[in-house]
């Protein structure tokens, strides 16, 4: 089976610095990847650039080949002109935004902006059908149909989120990209909100790319996962081989750094350092300064390959069988 | 959903009124001593000047007798008599009012049409040499004074190349055949003062609409509508504008007073007969009655352009519903 | 534009209630960083510089009279004569001080009138803060010029009245934003903070309030700096200036009431209005600039 | 070419005569009208009792058509025409009465006629007698008040006509026009008066068109939209007397500009404030000796104006001669000698001192006038030579009119030790300018604050003088002390300067009086320039106007057209019709 | 973890409530809360946001004035009903410092560190010479050398940096408690544990009291002592930490606690979840303010406004009828339902 969407070498760069370093991966139909990382290593960037939205400081490059369903070309992402990504657009992928304060048109009605985009993309013009179409979707989402009818700051952070979500799918896309749908949400809403995708995901087959920092979200929701530092992805599998086995120092310290409540209460020791500047990364493996397990050998760029059924890792040392004590790794590293 | 926001926008517009109604009378009664206006008639004497004061009822008590006497009166549209022309300060206003309605109505709407328009190209265009050039010509017209720009446009198109008319409403003394007629010779003599007027405020307009639209445009529901696959002109002109639009409007009330301004001075140069001219003359002949009157009226015509302006508000943006 | 009392982009944030701040960069860069910027300076300090010194660079004596009315520019008058034969170079070196001084001082009376009322009205809250917006949105609403005029018609015109009128009557803009500013600067957590700690309110104003304002304060009395030069040369203009000064816009006012338009003496129209024009463009252009740096979002590079 | 040429005809070839003026008369009410150019709309619409005669100003039949002078100089008996009001109405003797005794009584500006006016009666319709108090020439040769039809006027209260009145259009008249219309700030319109029986005037029509400000007449003359220009400033005199079709006309004025002096004695103004040094005759002569009166004509008012020589302009012709005791303009030596020996010690470049007083004097002058501020600089330039120090200060009007009339417990306490400024006196008398330094006026019109019995017994000799020879005698007289004493440095006479288009108007003359005296059309003062006023050959022509530009308007209004089209259609679309929302 | 003096309390908050006109209308953000604020005791306050836990926060420093209850300090009233005048108040203040949510409003960008350090000691009166000295220690203490920090201006710092400069800040004057405002939401995962254990160390190491005010249940599980589970200006459970996210024993707190999301795949699907949405703090519905979301809601949940009782584990607490030895029976018939 072919995937749907595959990327491979995805550069971002603003003014020549890169912010998305040569990113690959492939996404299957009806699969939910979660991407997860630091603040800032260009998890909405990379969502951008699959849109080819970034803004006009931002250069981007790299090919990016999307196979929708009943299309008999595959969709050549990566060279389509403005015009061409037009009509790729929320017909094929839609996009859930960070924040949906700021996501819906201040002064419209929720209707006509939903409207908007189901005629623009569909023979459905009539006012019936189109109606019908969102009151259909106001259920799917398990919103009174009459929020419709409302202007956005009508409703709240919740109900808004959902609206996106019903937007989101108001075109049927094969490939629905959320970045951040709930950090803005508070815990009750943000269950709500993912158990929402999840079973639209299961019912209507989509193909799910979540952005997310908090892996518990991710856990929770996606097949596959993968890590990003620094404008790379540094780590990719199955969420369950990723989060028990990881197999790159970052993804480890980070996931020891998560309390889970009924796991051991108190504070894992932090990841110590900062996340570098994306315009300078250091040289060699980007987490180096920051690893408590780096040698030598880590000055020399690691790639990204396969270490195990499914996971991949940036990491010359991967697969790793069993983590040593992270402390007594990292002054074993300064004496070499 | 209500118009309690707007009910309350009205409310303080009359607040306001009312409040330049008596500040008008202090500052005419206390600021500037009345009876200057008499020094004009030679060799009046001073039984003479006790009687006008009589006349003009300045010999009342300021509180009691004469700030009541003029909150009737005003209530009643009776601004006083013109010092010079002898005749109602409210009638001579009314004469010169519609023109100036004209001259202002035209190049407001013409500015903020094409000033909004200008602002819109330029945001989008951001950086580019359209925009570096809109900008400049923008600034330019906007550091002008108005009524020098008057003047060049006279000395250009009456005088260098002489198309049209230098002043004046219409061409004096003709007998109009038909009203297109009439139109049309209004028209021809409206074309220079209300380019003036428009290059003045198109600038401001301009600023305004450009910065407006430029925050809008980093606004996540902008990438949001590009997403949906909606063109870029559509995502501008759908949601951005309308969007931008909303501190224009704001904006635009407060700018009404530069208006005014504007077309004290234009009027002036182009021997406008509106209340701009009324009011020059007023200066120069110390007609103190006319120019209480007409500060009277420019200020309820301000007042009452930013209440429109917040009805406009309201219509234009939801959220004010809200509250 | 004359009479006109708020520049256009900082009361769009006020309004908004958007938080400014300025950031650390240093002031040469701001002003200094863009061609524009390097212009504008380059000609404000020109203009200040014909402002102190213009009365000696002055080739003529600008009230001297000659019989060579309305001449065009020639050698002995590089720009041309006044209907009363005075050379207008002479005259236009002369009467920068007038626009600079009026500027700098009317623009000095209203932003500490408007920061006072600003401060207070916002950081106090309550009924003193209801009574000074009311007094500020009644400034913003009465037309300026209208109202300027009627005091300087009230007032025997003199600079010293010019500069008083100006100031009295542009000060609300000013007022208006320092007031937003503040109400959000109190809602900061660093204030809440130092309250907290249990600072007065003098502290509090003095050493957070405060130096968060002044940017902004700063930067909206550079474009009241332009407006008040626009509303001088108004003033002079319809016969309310200082009469024993010349400035550009009593030059302005004697080329049109002498028909200099009609005798296409463009000599003696064209350069006091390009001189008002150029200097407020320069002064402009310099508040928008702190303008964009306070508020990034303005700024083309992102 | 936007409204030029389509001037004088249109509408079956109506001859029209368009006058541009820069301010309109706010009033037709003579009650209480100000401005100058109330005179020449009520001079053209009403006759006087006696009228003048455009040559020299003579009296000439008006409303009058003869009029007898008692042995004792007090009584005059006037014989009225058979005349008819523009109404049809005849012209009696009530209405002489009721205009000298209502007008004269209580217009603001014609009350001064009357004064000496004991009675007006009216043995008939056709005859009025005038006594008065004392002689008094001019109650022929001045009575400068219009008549007005009494059967209109005088059904309106006093109060009114004084106050708020305006008179109803057409404007019931005597003249050979009548106001037909008046839309302030645009147009004044005189049509033939229906039934006026003197010579048939050769234009239908007299519209006054109102510019706003001389430089927009102006540019309406050179663009051919009017035909006559009342007012032209002196810097552009010459420059339109050089535009093709266009020629200008100087004619002198009852008006002049002076240099005063703060005469005012301890006992009239105990409160008065100025340099004592000023009232050092001897100091005055010596800087009149000084003042070169051609160089400020011709450097301030562009040499339009004319030199004067003392207080009467040459105007008066027919009362006055350049009087015998003349300053030589150039005689700084004897300006110098008559310093020094007076005892005013030359300091070199500093101000001369005698004592504790030094020669150093405040100069004001109004904003408003440009040629005073300069005329002011010459002369604080002329007199340094001789050490005295005039410091030029440019006041505005009211500053200047405050300094002249303040009054300190009820007594005159002007605050000034000089000033430029000018006056003006009735078009065909002199005893208003003369009145000026009488004693009597101090307090009212003097502002050089001059007394002198001697002045004021000739002025009241004059003033009754029936003899033009005898009384041209008298007023010499005056002159010359006011020559010796010097209240006042007259300057410059200040001219009537006017144009008018020469393909547009022929038999153009000056007039009143003629030759270098008058203007073209005797503006105020007698209608008779406008009977012989005609039109050039060949100039009617019939051009529809702002054909050329309907164009641009039509573009201007696709244009707005298509915006607010295009803004409607894009708010349109954003609807696309309204959704149907299934609940 | 570490308490040195067992029971003995910093802060006691007495059926303190709070209220703000809102459009015209009172709401109620804290409505008769009773807390202990245990020496040397990590306290947490969760809930859903709005639910009242910034403005409990103030009302412990006394930054607003309670509508009803009070605050004592160590025993001493000094905020609300009896309250002892500013003494108590600044007292108060200088034991007991605050953090807050987000790092980028917390100091004053026209300030350098050094200024914003040293402020605390400067208000509160403590002599210049000692001044630097504390300083540089405060700095030492959340890892940030003074030599390089000290001349800086916030924006020179990273989010991490601000948020150390702020609880130096805090710390700089020695205080006895700290509240703690969400002080990491706004921080990304890896620097929030570096600040997390920067603030549990200088807990142990100065015996510091900590109020933890969080979203995120998992963290203040991991990190406090004792939990208060906060729902609509009220406390609906408190006890502790492992008492009440282990074994929760009031509806609101058993949904919350079911509503984290753990990092395990496909986790979260078949959960039961809590509906609706906090109400708005206007219009607080009677009885039992929880009961028009609540689950297992009874018969007089609607009219029974239920305080805080005992139930299950050691001190924990539940406001909940379920635990109403009164309504026992009707309670087990619905637990049972
Ligand atoms: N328009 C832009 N111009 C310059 N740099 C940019 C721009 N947009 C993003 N960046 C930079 O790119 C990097 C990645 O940003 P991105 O928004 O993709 O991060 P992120 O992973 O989504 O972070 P977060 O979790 O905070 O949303 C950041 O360092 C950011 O500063
Ligand atoms: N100054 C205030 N004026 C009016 N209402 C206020 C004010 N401060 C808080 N409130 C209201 O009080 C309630 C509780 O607010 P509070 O900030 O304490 O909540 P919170 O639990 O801290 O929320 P969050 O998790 O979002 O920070 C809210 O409904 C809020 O709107
Ligand atoms: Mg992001
Ligand atoms: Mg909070």
């Amino acid at each position: 089976m072919t995937s749907l969407l595959e990327v491979s070498d995805l550069r971002v760069t603003h003014r020549g610095s890169p912010i998305v370093d040569g990113v690959d991966f492939k996404l299957d139909r009806g699969e939910a990847l979660g991407l997860a990382g630091e603040s800032g290593c260009g998890k909405t960037t990379t969502a951008l650039a699959l849109m080819k939205l970034l803004p006009p400081a931002l250069t981007q490059s790299g090919s990016m080949t999307l196979r929708p369903e009943g299309a008999e070309e595959p969709i050549n992402l990566g060279r389509r002109t403005e015009a061409g990504m037009q009509l790729v657009r929320w017909r094929h992928i839609s996009l859930v935004f960070q924040g949906a304060m700021n996501s819906l048109d201040p002064v419209q009605r929720i209707d006509a902006q939903m409207a908007e985009a189901i005629r623009l993309h569909s023979d459905q013009k009539g006012g019936k059908e189109v109606g019908r179409k969102i009151s259909d979707l106001f259920k799917t989402v398990g919103l009174p149909v009459s929020a419709a009818r409302r202007y956005p700051h009508e409703l709240s952070g919740g109900q808004r989120q959902r609206v996106m979500i019903a937007l989101a799918l108001c075109c049927d896309p094969s490939l629905v990209i959320a970045d951040e749908p709930t950090t803005a949400l508070d815990v009750v809403m943000q269950a709500q909100v993912l158990q929402l995708l999840e079973r639209l995901r299961e019912s209507l087959g989509l193909a799910l790319i979540l952005i997310s920092h908090d892996l518990g979200v991710l856990g929770e929701t996606c097949d596959r996962i993968a890590i990003m530092y620094a404008g790379r992805i540094v780590e990719t599998g199955p969420v369950r081989s990723v989060f028990d086995d990881p197999q790159h120092p970052y993804t480890k310290l980070l996931l020891d750094s998560l309390p889970v409540i009924g796991g051991e209460r108190g504070l894992a020791p932090p990841i110590p350092g900062a996340p570098p500047d994306p315009g300078s990364p250091p040289e060699g493996c980007r987490f180096r300064p920051r690893c408590p397990y780096a040698k030598d050998e880590c000055l020399a760029d690691p790639p990204l390959r396969e270490v195990a059924k499914g996971q991949s890792a940036a990491c010359h040392f991967a697969p790793w069988k069993k983590w040593p004590d992270p402390r007594a790794a990292a002054a074993a590293g300064k004496k070499a | 959903m209500s118009g309690r926001w707007l009910a309350g926008k009205a409310a303080a517009a009359v607040v306001t009124l009312v409040f330049v109604i008596v500040f008008n009378f202090f500052l005419f009664r206390v600021m500037g001593d009345p009876t200057t206006q008499f020094t004009r008639i030679p060799n009046i004497t001073p039984t003479e000047l006790a009687d006008l004061r009589s006349d003009y009822g300045l010999d009342k008590p300021l509180l009691t007798g004469q700030f009541v006497d003029y909150i009737g009166d005003t209530a009643s549209f009776d601004l006083g008599t013109s010092q010079r022309s002898r005749r109602a300060v409210w009638t001579e206003i009314k004469d010169a009012l519609p023109w100036t309605l004209l001259l202002v109505g035209v190049g407001t709407l013409l500015a903020t049409l094409i000033g909004s328009w200008l602002g819109v190209i330029a945001a989008t265009r951001r950086g580019r040499n359209s925009d570096n050039g809109l900008l400049g010509f923008s600034l330019f017209t906007y550091a002008a004074p108005e009524y020098w720009i008057g003047i060049i446009l006279i000395l250009v198109f009456a005088f260098w190349i002489p198309i049209l008319p230098a002043g004046l409403q219409m061409t004096p003394g003709v007998e109009f055949s038909s009203w297109v007629s009439e139109v049309t010779d209004v028209a021809e003599h409206l074309i220079l003062p209300a380019t003036a007027m428009t290059l003045m405020l198109l600038g401001q307009y301009f600023l305004i609409m450009r910065s407006s639209m430029v925050d809008v445009l980093t606004e996540d529901f902008i990438t949001v509508k590009r997403a949906t696959g909606l063109p870029w002109d559509r995502v501008v002109s759908r949601h951005a504008v309308p969007n931008a639009l909303l501190p224009l409007v704001t904006l635009s009330a407060i700018q009404f007073g530069a208006v005014v301004g504007g077309a004290i001075t234009i009027e002036t140069i182009f021997s406008w007969p509106g209340l701009g001219e009324l009011t020059f003359q007023a200066i120069n002949d110390k007609d103190f009655p006319v120019l209480q009157g007409v500060f009277l009226v420019f200020s309820a015509g301000v007042i009452f352009a930013n209440l429109l302006a917040d009805c406009l508000y309201f219509y234009l943006d939801p959220r004010v519903k809200a509250d | 534009m004359s009479g006109t009392a708020t520049p256009a982009g900082l009361d769009a944030r006020a309004a908004a209630g958007a938080p400014v701040e300025l950031a650390d960069e240093r002031l040469r860069d701001v002003l200094l960083g863009t061609w524009r910027g390097r212009i504008s300076v380059g000609l404000l300090g020109f203009f200040i510089f014909i402002a102190i010194f213009g009365s000696l660079l002055a080739p003529d004596d600008p009230y001297a009279s000659s019989l060579d009315v309305l001449a065009p520019p020639s050698w002995a008058h590089p720009l041309g004569t006044t209907e009363q034969g005075s050379d207008v170079l002479s005259q236009l070196l002369v009467g920068a001080r007038v626009s600079i001084v009026v500027g700098f001082a009317a623009a000095a009376i209203s932003a500490l009138l408007g920061s006072i009322v600003g401060l207070t009205g916002g950081y106090l809250g309550g009924w003193p803060d209801r009574i000074l917006d009311a007094l500020e949105n009644w400034f913003l609403v009465i037309p300026a010029l209208p109202l300027m005029i009627v005091l300087a018609r009230l007032l025997d015109p003199s600079l010293g009245v010019l500069i008083l009128v100006i100031g009295l009557t542009s000060w609300a803009g000013t007022g208006r934003i320092v007031r937003a500013q503040v109400l959000t600067l109190r809602e900061r957590a660093f204030v809440e903070r130092a309250k907290a700690l249990g600072a007065g309110d003098t502290y509090v104003i003095r050493t957070h309030i405060l130096p968060n304002t002044l940017p902004l304060i700063f930067a909206n009395t550079v474009l009241i700096v332009a407006v008040a030069i626009l509303s001088e040369a108004a003033l002079s203009f319809l016969g309310l200036g200082d009469p024993s000064r010349i400035s550009w816009g009593t030059m302005l006012e004697n080329a049109f009431d002498s028909g200099a338009p009609s005798a296409e003496a463009w000599w003696y129209v064209i350069p006091p209005g390009l001189c008002i024009t150029l200097l407020v463009l320069s002064v402009s252009v310099i508040g928008f600039l702190f303008e964009e740096h306070i508020n990034p979002r303005l700024r083309d590079d992102r | 070419p936007a409204g030029a040429q389509e001037t004088t005809t249109e509408d079956g070839g109506k001859a029209v005569l368009k006058i541009g003026w820069g301010q309109d008369p706010q009033t037709l009410n003579p009650f209480v009208g100000l401005d100058e150019e109330n005179y020449t709309v009520w001079a053209l619409n009403w006759d006087l009792l006696v009228n003048f005669d455009p040559e020299d100003l003579q009296p000439a039949p008006g409303i009058a058509e003869s009029w007898e002078v008692s042995d004792d100089q007090q009584t005059v008996t006037f014989t009225l025409a058979d005349r008819k009001w523009s109404d049809g109405t005849p012209i009696t003797s009530r209405d002489v009465k009721y205009s000298l005794d209502v007008l004269g009584g209580e217009g603001t500006l014609f009350a001064g006629y009357t004064s000496n006016v004991e009675s007006v009666t009216t043995p008939d319709d056709k005859t009025v007698v005038v006594k008065t108090k004392q002689p008094e020439a001019r109650i022929v040769g001045g009575l400068f008040i219009y008549i007005l039809p009494e059967h209109i006027w005088g059904k309106v209260p006093v109060s009114e006509l004084t106050s708020s009145y305006q008179p109803e259009i057409p404007m019931v008249g005597s003249g050979p026009f009548i106001v037909t219309e008046f839309e302030r700030n645009r147009i004044l319109r005189m049509e033939r008066n229906p039934e006026w029986s003197g010579e048939e005037p050769n234009f239908d029509e007299v519209q006054f068109i109102k510019y706003g400000n001389e430089d927009a007449t102006e540019r309406a003359l050179q663009l051919g939209e009017v035909d006559i220009v009342a007012e032209v400033q002196p810097s552009t005199f010459e420059r339109l007397g050089n535009e093709e079709n266009i020629e200008t006309v100087r004619g002198a004025s009852p008006s002049y500009t002076e240099l005063a002096f703060n005469l005012c004695s301890a006992e009239d103004c105990p409160d008065a404030e100025f340099n004592p040094a000023v009232q050092d005759k001897t100091v005055r002569q010596a800087i009149a000796n000084v003042i070169a009166r051609e160089r400020i004509n011709e450097i301030s008012a562009l040499g339009t104006s004319f030199v004067a020589n003392g207080i009467l302009p040459s105007f008066y012709k027919t009362f006055y001669e350049t009087p015998e005791l003349d300053y030589n303009p150039t005689d700084v030596e004897e300006a110098k000698r008559l310093l020094d020996e007076a005892g005013w010690q030359d300091n070199g470049d500093q101000p001369r001192t005698k004592g504790d007083q030094t020669l150093s004097f405040e100069l004001q002058v109004r904003s408003e006038s440009q040629s005073d501020i300069q005329a002011s600089r010459l002369i604080a330039e002329m007199v340094k030579e001789i050490g005295v120090e005039f410091k030029v200060q440019v006041v505005s009007v009211d500053a200047l009119t405050e300094a002249t009339v303040r009054f300190v417990d009820g007594k005159p306490a002007p605050d000034f030790d000089t000033f430029v400024w000018g006056w003006g006196g009735d078009p065909y008398d002199p005893s208003f300018l003369l009145s000026l330094f009488t004693t009597e006026e101090i307090g009212n019109s003097s502002d050089s604050f001059y007394s002198n019995p001697e002045y004021d017994r000739l002025f009241r000799e004059q003033a009754a003088a029936f003899d033009d020879e005898e009384r041209k005698q008298i007023i010499g007289q005056m002159v010359d002390l006011t020559q010796e004493d010097l209240p006042y440095v007259v300057l410059t006479e200040d001219p009537n300067l006017q144009a008018y288009r020469t393909d547009r108007l022929s038999n153009v003359e000056q007039q009143c009086p003629a030759d270098e005296g008058g203007d073209i059309f005797c503006e105020q003062i007698s209608y008779e320039p406008m009977l012989t006023l005609a039109l050039a050959d060949g100039s009617s022509s019939d051009d529809d106007g702002g054909g050329g530009s309907g164009v641009l308007i039509a573009i201007g209004v696709l244009v707005v057209g298509a915006i607010v089209y295009f803004v409607i259609r894009s708010r349109r679309r954003g609807g696309g019709g309204p959704i149907e929302l299934e609940e | 973890m570490a308490t040195a003096e067992p029971n003995g309390s910093l802060i006691e908050v007495r059926d303190l409530a709070i209220e703000f006109s809102a459009r015209g209308q009172l709401a109620r953000a804290v409505d008769g809360v009773s807390l202990d604020w245990r020496r040397g005791e990590i306290l947490g306050v969760v809930g859903e946001s709005g639910c009242g836990k910034s403005t409990l926060a103030r009302a412990m420093l006394a930054l607003v004035e309670p509508a009803a209850g009070s605050v004592s300090l160590r025993g001493q009233v000094v905020s609300g009903e009896g309250a002892g005048g500013r003494k108590g108040v600044s007292d108060l203040r200088r034991r007991v410092q605050m953090i807050f949510q987000d790092p980028y409003q917390t100091l004053n960008p026209r300030q350098r560190v050094e200024a914003i350090v040293t402020e605390p000691l400067r208000v509160q009166g403590v002599p210049e010479g000692k001044h630097d000295e504390r300083v540089r220690r405060a700095l030492d203490d959340v890892g940030l050398d003074p030599e390089r920090y000290l001349g800086r201006y916030p924006h020179q710092l990273s989010g991490g940096q601000r948020q150390r400069v702020a609880i130096a800040a805090a710390l700089v004057l020695e205080p006895e408690g700290l509240i703690c405002d969400e002080p990491v939401s706004m921080l990304d995962a890896s620097v929030r544990a570096q600040i997390l254990s920067v603030l549990l160390e200088l807990q142990k190491r100065r015996v510091l009291a900590l109020v933890f005010i969080t979203h995120d249940l998992s963290l203040a599980w991991s990190l406090c002592d004792r939990i208060a589970v906060m729902y609509l200006g009220r406390i609906v459970e408190q006890g502790s930490a492992v008492d009440v996210i282990e074994r929760p024993k009031h509806p609101y707190t058993k949904a919350l606690v079911n509503a984290v999301p753990v990092p395990e795949a496909g986790g979260g699907g078949r959960r039961e979840l809590l509906g609706g949405e906090l109400p708005d703090p206007t219009a607080i519905p009677p009885g039992c303010r929880f009961h028009p979301r609540c689950p297992r809601r009874f018969e007089p949940c609607d009219s029974v406004d239920p305080s805080l009782m005992p139930a299950g584990g050691r001190d924990q607490l539940a406001a909940c009828l379920l635990h109403d030895p009164a309504q026992s029976s009707a309670a087990k018939a619905a637990a049972d339902a």
